[in-house]
């Protein structure tokens, strides 16, 4: 292998400052990204197992629609697609005045994205181990809403703080898409980097090891919250 | 925007065929390869020997952390340098797929493994059959049904992933899509199409993989 | 292969031992280097290059030479001339200091200056013009540095969108999510070429920045490297080179910019 | 107290329950069994309304529970409900177990709720353990809880779903105990369970069930001396005798 | 036959087993009782080696079971074992799930082992659900094909632990019956169980145990009139009142 290693590269100013923005936009947009993709998908995991018939369609379709299109194809129907079918100047406004318009766009698709798979694991965790609860819980005179609000959501949530994570782990590398909307985030500007000077090894082991360290720190916080609850004895324990 | 034009699909057909024809060979050759190689990742991973487990366990870790397109790019530059020949973007993308898929296969072949309830090794190993045939004949038929849905579920991530392979010049599906697009200027009817098409795939695939898994005897 | 490639002029021992050399190509950067509707390499570099390989052959009194074309990108176009897989790089990359690390250049075979393209209705005439609108740049490309110091020296008010090829720059500005896409003006002819109206379309503004495009061969060959040096200020002098210039650029009406000229005068020699 | 008249249930066309009628007076406790799979959990959930049958009526203190003009979970606040496998709330202390549905049916206030689920608590003999998750307590012990949660309602009646079937064979008495005394202080109760000797000590009346239908309703000591039905004597054989 | 001395076993710092000593004559059969964790389970897997200990010596047959020497699958293939939870292969018949070990171990071809099966499976009162899968039988069919399966490699001994406590307690006796047969007949047989009607009909000793240590070794007359511990005492007055 004829390579010439040159780890000074990282610490050139120029380079060094690509990089860490990169880093801080692949951090900004993964958390944007999860808080959108929480909300919706609590939204929608709770509205699957609603009495009312068509918050239940709505959201099945919603889970099926936006879980079975590859991320990047939504990435571009939002980016590409939706500023040329809605009017004019809504158009343009979405292109041009909007702020930030590339990392809204690509807020907005992962976080829906990420959504849709967040909702089936609340769907789940609700049918696993919150529902079964549900008579032990009307026959104590709660109205069901109550049974829901007070015991089948709360257990429900507490049991998918693990795989949560996985789903947290999959909207941080996820935002690595928005680099074919021209974001420049962690992944672009490391091959930005391998770009200008050729050193592919140096810059590709820099986005690597934020993607790790930013993983470990991922998976940590939501272990913490998983202890702090006790969701991993919620999950061996059959209740 | 400008007048729908549904005839650019017909026009562009072939063209979208080829790019169908290499994503279908990028999910057969991941999901084969990866079942391979993640069936012994999770037998490392299950051995009670920390030299086996502990690499199978960290390779795994890191691949679930790294996306895809990162990983893409490194399989990229790195496999021309390390065996000193051009090997062209399909290959390094085989490549790189089959080695990042297989962390997620091996994931599925393990949880499939300790899904298998503990008692029944012990009841084939009390009839004196060996840990190979106990193995063979007892934990991975059953495993392998508990895997099915997660497979056909990960033939699905797969298959949306082959989208990615965009960033290494290849044409998939939606590259070949985007050609198009930008080549015609037709982006809405392409791109429509497109996700119609994955809809279409991906959701027969996940309903499948639901119904199976209503099916399964628990 | 990797071990090979350490010692000195190896590209020469393999052309005697093979008769072949390898030629790195891309598919689509027209009018640099491309596939015709035979899919047969060919462009300004390519023809360029084809005319180095004969006097390669000569120089080394070899009876023929097979060109062996393997496709690039831009992504693994230094690896793979890094590793020894291609002998020539054929296309036109921008010669860096750092670059200059992994792989050698050789002369300047093409300068490219940054200009914009913009829809005519823009009325966008000239880089003052660009206050307050949003300009489109390709990440990686020789024009960021370019723009970033343009913006610097008239206190330019604008906003920069990344794209990631010259494909998604035309996009941008015929959408108008950009008012002007700012690039290396050689990638603008293939841009209008394939645009579906290219007259809506007009290369504006002064030739800005200096960014000399040569061929890139691996290091530890320093043979091969001064005949192609040496075969490209033949040229240059003779009057081919701008030739060759002509039957490619012209066609778009451009002509052997001053600072281009002054590179070739400096890399040629006297009688 | 509890008069069920010819209640019918199916799911899909499977025809779970037939032609039942059964009453239960105040003050009585009435035991029922039959073969698995023949329908007791089935009617015990159809008496607060857990289950929806499709024909007859069932009322409780006079209120039908069918009617949709009903308030349900009114109703069921006032009958007890103890499941085979405990279904204590996982994420709660036992005293939030006990005190939950105190403090949002019945509005006491946290302090007040607390209070009677400690004094509830100390009478099943758990006084000790208001701080322990259910983990953290034995099958015995969490039935004992969730017998305390429903007494914290003041219920007029308790419906019990085979009580004991989930517990080790050494924590079924401490259970069974708990339900003896409920019976002699006098508690309407209807009882789901296997545990003849318990059936034998505090039941007035047998009810014995085989595929979907009440076949037999004897005073206890008919039962077991002289039953009316062929299986049923056949199911007490099996039962009674290893 | 079966000669346990002083085996010792933890789980990281939990001391499952302490000092457990122990013999199965040939032709006897012992029933192992005590509380929930007390270590039964873990004892009677130490015999065919399913759970390694770290001190003292098991032998079946002369042989050791924790010597390195040992060929582990040939003497477990001599033991036959029967679980609380069948175990039963679900993806096989009830015919395939008795045939498999004879085929793979025994080395039988299929059609001498099928036969074999047969005969095994009409023995334990099953000879018509030959080719159910496991799913469409009911708990105490289950159990008695698994005790089929264990029988069909003509076994020295035979371990259970607590076969019927899984069970519908209708289904109870026809596997307490076929385990009767087996002692009758002369089977060595160790048998985890609470079910003291058994015992009290078959077992030649009693092994009670608590807290890992094996508390009384005694004949089955004494132990149910007079237990040498408090601690036996009070579990069986637990176990026999309800
Ligand atoms: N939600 C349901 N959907 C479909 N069938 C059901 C449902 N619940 C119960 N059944 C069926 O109704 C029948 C009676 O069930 P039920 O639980 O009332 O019996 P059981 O007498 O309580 O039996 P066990 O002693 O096993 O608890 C069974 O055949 C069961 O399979
Ligand atoms: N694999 C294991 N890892 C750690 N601890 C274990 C394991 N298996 C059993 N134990 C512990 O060993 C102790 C004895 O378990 P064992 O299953 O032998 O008890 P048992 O007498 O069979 O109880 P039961 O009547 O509930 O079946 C228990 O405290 C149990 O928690
Ligand atoms: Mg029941
Ligand atoms: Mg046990």
């Amino acid at each position: 292998m004829n390579y010439r290693w040159d780890w000074s590269i990282l610490f050139k100013d120029t380079y060094m400052g690509w990089l860490w923005s990169g880093l801080l936009w692949t951090v900004i947009i993964s958390l944007a990204s999860w808080a959108v993709a929480l909300t919706v998908g609590l939204l929608a995991g709770t509205a699957r197992s609603a009495p009312s018939r068509s918050a239940r369609l709505l959201a099945g379709i919603y889970i099926d629609v936006f879980r079975n299109v590859p991320p990047l194809v939504q990435l571009f129907l939002w980016y590409f697609v939706l500023p040329e079918v809605v009017p004019d100047s809504f158009g343009l406004w979405l292109k041009r005045d909007l702020p930030y318009p590339e990392i809204v766009t690509a807020v907005v698709a992962i976080g829906l994205f990420a959504g849709s798979r967040v909702a089936e694991q609340v769907r789940a965790g609700i049918e696993a181990v919150g529902a079964p609860l549900m008579p032990a819980a009307l026959a104590t005179g709660l109205r069901p809403a109550q049974a829901f609000r007070l015991i089948v959501l709360p257990l429900g949530l507490r049991a998918i703080v693990g795989p949560l994570t996985s789903e947290f782990l999959i909207t941080v590398k996820l935002s690595s898409l928005s680099l074919t909307i021209g974001v420049l985030e962690l992944t672009a500007q490391s091959r930005h980097v391998e770009n200008y000077t050729f050193q592919g090894f140096e810059a590709f082991t820099f986005a690597t090891i934020g993607y790790l360290v930013i993983g470990l720190c991922v998976t940590g916080l939501m272990r913490f919250i998983d202890i702090r609850i006790g969701g991993a004895a919620l999950r061996k324990t059959p209740a | 925007m400008s007048d729908f034009d549904w005839g650019i699909i017909a026009r562009s057909s072939a063209f979208l065929a080829e790019g169908m024809a290499l994503s279908a060979l990028l999910v057969l050759v991941a999901t084969v390869g990866g079942l391979i190689l993640g069936f012994g990742l999770a037998l490392m991973r299950l051995s009670s020997h920390w030299l086996l487990s502990v690499p199978a366990s960290t390779y795994v870790t890191v691949m679930r952390t790294l996306p895809l397109v990162l990983v893409l790019f490194w399989f990229y530059f790195l496999v021309p340098l390390v065996i000193g020949r051009p090997v062209g973007s399909l290959a390094s993308a085989l490549l790189a797929f089959v080695l990042f898929e297989a962390a997620f296969y091996c994931e599925i072949v393990r949880a499939g493994i300790s899904n298998v309830r503990n008692g029944q090794s012990d009841a084939g190993l009390a009839t004196g059959l060996r840990r190979a045939q106990v193995l063979r004949l007892i934990i991975l038929p059953q495993a392998l049904r508990a895997m099915m849905p997660l497979i056909l579920n990960q033939i699905v991530i797969v298959f949306q992933d082959t989208s990615l392979v965009y960033v290494v010049s290849l044409h998939d599906f939606l590259t070949a899509a985007s050609v198009v697009a930008s080549r015609d200027g037709r982006a809405t009817e392409m791109y429509a199409l497109v996700a119609l098409v994955y809809l279409a795939i991906c959701l027969g695939t996940t309903k499948a993989a639901e119904f199976y898994r209503k099916g399964l005897p628990t | 292969s990797s071990a090979g490639a350490q010692e000195v002029d190896s590209i020469v021992k393999k052309l005697h031992d093979t008769q072949t050399i390898t030629m790195g190509v891309r598919d689509a950067l027209f009018p640099y280097s491309y596939l015709d509707d035979q899919k047969n390499p060919t462009g300004y570099s390519v023809e360029f290059c084809t005319r180095i390989i004969d006097d390669i052959k000569s120089e080394l009194k070899l009876p023929e030479i097979k060109i062996k074309y393997v496709p690039v990108t831009i992504q693994n176009r230094q690896a793979l001339v890094a590793n020894g897989t291609i002998d020539l790089e054929c296309e036109g990359t921008v010669n860096t200091f750092g670059r200059n690390k992994q792989v050698d250049f050789s002369s300047v075979s093409y300068v490219s200056s940054s200009q914009m393209l913009v829809l005519k209705s823009s009325g966008i005439k000239s880089y003052d013009d660009l206050n307050g609108k949003i300009v489109a740049v390709a990440t990686g490309g020789s024009s960021e540095p370019d723009l970033k110091n343009l913006v610097a020296e008239k206190k330019l008010n604008i906003r920069i969108l990344n794209v990631d090829d010259h494909a998604a720059g035309l996009i941008t500005v015929e959408t108008r999510r950009a008012d002007a896409y700012f690039s290396d003006n050689g990638a603008f002819y293939g841009l209008i070429r394939q645009s579906k109206k290219p007259d809506a379309l007009e290369i504006v503004g002064d030739e800005y920045g200096y960014a000399p495009q040569g061929f890139m061969v691996p290091k530890l060959n320093p043979t091969i490297l001064w005949i192609v040096n040496h075969s490209m200020g033949k040229m240059f002098k003779s009057g081919e080179a701008e030739a060759l210039f002509n039957k490619w650029f012209g066609q778009f009406g451009a002509h052997v910019s001053p600072k281009l000229r002054a590179a070739w005068s400096t890399q040629s020699y006297a009688e | 107290m509890i008069v069920i008249e010819d209640v019918h249930k199916s799911y899909g066309n499977q025809h779970i329950l037939r032609a039942c009628s059964a009453t239960v007076s105040l003050g009585e406790v009435v035991v029922v069994c039959g073969p698995s799979g023949s329908g007791k959990s089935t009617l015990i959930k159809c008496i607060n309304g857990l289950v929806p049958f499709e024909r007859g009526t069932i009322t409780v203190d006079g209120v039908s529970v069918s009617s949709p003009k009903t308030d349900l979970p009114a109703l069921r606040s006032r009958i007890g409900m103890v499941f085979q496998s405990f279904e204590l709330y996982p994420h709660m202390t036992a005293l939030q177990n006990v005190s939950l549905a105190q403090i949002h049916v019945l509005k006491r206030s946290r302090a007040e709720a607390d209070a009677r689920s400690e004094k509830i608590l100390a009478r099943v003999g758990l006084g000790d353990k208001r701080d322990s998750r259910p983990s953290q307590l034995s099958g015995g012990q969490q039935q004992r809880v969730s017998i305390a949660r429903a007494l914290a309602m003041d219920p007029q009646a308790m419906l019990f779903d085979e009580p004991t079937s989930a517990l080790d064979p050494e924590m079924i008495n401490e259970v069974l105990e708990v339900m003896q005394e409920l019976a002699l202080e006098g508690m309407t109760m209807m009882v789901v369970t296997h545990e003849m000797g318990f059936a034998q000590r505090v039941a007035d009346r047998v009810l014995f069930m085989d595929r979907g239908q009440i076949v037999e309703d004897t005073p206890k000591a008919q039962f077991f001396t002289a039953p009316v039905s062929e299986r049923a004597r056949q199911f007490l054989t099996n039962v009674l005798t290893h």
